[in-house]
């Protein structure tokens, strides 16, 4: 393969592979870029070969004739640092969103993204996933309340007992 | 002139501004921001309903218009402050201008281009909540922080029907079929408004300038006397 | 700098970046290495010349402090058909704040609004909450400017890039 193509057909299979965020098969990639699946895998292949050589901050892991690109391990610990980092970051957030929901509530995203100030949209889909909110269907808007799991953790019945409790404290 | 316009049409006043003086095909100048002035005054009191907040942005830039516009009629009106003011706008607007030829590129690229960078799809990360970190004192401490922001309330009486300057002239002309002279100074009334005063003063040089009137005044700070013409 | 403990820094700050999928701030990344925020912002500067040099299939795209790892624009072709990409509409007003932004920034609000001459709160406000800008505290001032989201819909790496062209223009 001319020196040019090659380099053009790596950038293509990186970029591919970081995007993707999961395994792609050989095959997809052969298909993308209109070559054959051989040459894919052969390129696949070489690419892990260079990553490892230059001691990269990412690898290929290849199986079953698909490829996904994950972090180096030697570097796990210094990523599991930036996970307890997020994680309080993430925890912060949510409790701020729970607690809006909480005393304003029901609200929709746009409502709700109006009083945080920020996009709302993964942490409200975060929050369903952990079942602290529900989304009620009202018209064509979808409105999010806590949930009953919620309340419960909180040891109260209902949101208006939460509400009328703060109410005297907002006013 | 009709001007066929809207506000929805407009980012903001000196959008308007700079549509005015391109649809006659003027340089950006203190000359054609006096020609477009009146236009200018005329599209605020066509349209009633601009909300509050852009309201006050159009009456800024409108008062630097009249000031402007009375200092071409009165050319020996000179203040250096006022001069440096018009200066200041000019820029502006000369700036505003080349930000919206950046803009129209930036929207081309947008809308055109074939490079765009992805992020990583990947799964968002997710952490469940410590349930014993949820307690009661922490939501409500959480919540007087973030629900607590009060909004101002805008004071929405004061400049309803300031700018009328079509209506300033009906009275003046109404005044002068009741009386042939009359003193600035009852025309204005107990009216502590400037922007009134500058309108009302605007309103008179109109009348002046098409000879319906005739003004004079003995010294400067002197009361201005208004005469029907002829008399 | 050792050449070893460059490589090794620039592997884990490669796997951070990889890692994260979003932005990350250069003081998260310093705090991780224990190194200071100052190093860096050299180590990702770095990386970003490398990328570009070795015409890598990812780039680096920074801004107010903050680094995110991206595709590389020019296989955006190929990538928005494998990644379905539909490129979403932005608003006249919200592209002219963006502009100014961009272009001048970072500037605070009523900076902005003696440029555009109007009210600019919720145009702000809803740039945030779409993510298209930041707002960066300095003292007691927010200053705002364009988000890296904004760059990477432009397939550029940093403002400079935009600012570079036309700042003797502007007065």
């Amino acid at each position: 393969m001319e020196h040019e193509t090659w380099n053009k057909i790596k950038s293509i299979v990186e970029s591919l592979l970081f995007a993707a965020g999961k395994p792609i098969s050989y095959n997809q990639i052969a298909k993308i870029l209109k070559i054959d699946q051989k040459e894919a895998e052969q390129t696949i292949r070489q690419m892990q070969k260079e990553y490892q050589e230059q001691k990269r901050g990412f690898r290929i892991v290849s199986n079953n004739y698909q490829a996904e690109m994950t972090s180096a391990p030697e570097n796990a610990e210094m990523l599991s640092q930036f996970l307890n980092y997020e994680k309080s970051a993430i925890s912060q957030a949510k409790i701020e969103a729970l607690t809006v929901l909480a005393y304003k509530g029901p609200l929709t995203q746009a409502e709700l993204e109006e009083i945080r100030g920020v996009n709302c949209s993964v942490i409200l889909r975060n929050l369903k996933i952990d079942d602290l909110i529900d989304g009620i269907k009202q018209g064509d808007m979808i409105k999010y309340q806590v949930s009953v799991k919620f309340l419960k953790m909180l040891g109260i019945e209902s949101v208006e007992e939460l509400q009328s409790n703060v109410n005297c404290l907002l006013s | 002139m009709n001007l066929q316009i809207s506000l929805q049409q407009f980012q903001g006043p000196l959008d308007l501004l700079l549509t005015l003086i391109q649809k006659q095909e003027l340089d950006i100048s203190k000359i054609s921001l006096s020609q477009v002035a009146d236009q200018y005054l005329k599209f605020i009191n066509e349209n009633k309903h601009i909300p509050f907040n852009k309201l006050l942005d159009f009456l800024a830039i409108a008062s630097q218009l009249i000031i402007l516009k009375t200092r071409a009629l009165l050319p020996y009106l000179s203040d250096d402050a006022e001069e440096e003011s018009e200066d200041n706008l000019i820029i502006k607007l000369q700036n505003y201008q080349l930000y919206l030829n950046l803009a129209k590129k930036l929207q081309n690229r947008l809308e055109n281009q074939q490079s765009i960078s992805f992020s990583r799809l990947s799964k968002s990360i997710n952490f469940r909540l410590d349930e014993s970190s949820i307690t009661l004192p922490l939501l409500q401490k959480t919540a007087a922080r973030l629900l607590t922001q009060k909004v101002k309330p805008m004071p929405i009486t004061a400049l309803k029907k300031i700018f009328n300057i079509q209506e300033k002239l009906k009275q003046i002309n109404d005044y002068l079929k009741q009386k042939e002279k009359f003193l600035f100074s009852e025309l204005v009334g107990r009216t502590s408004s400037k922007i009134e005063i500058i309108i009302s003063f605007l309103a008179l040089l109109e009348l002046s300038k098409a000879g319906v009137v005739f003004i004079s005044q003995k010294e400067m700070f002197e009361e201005i006397t208004i005469m029907k013409h002829g008399t």
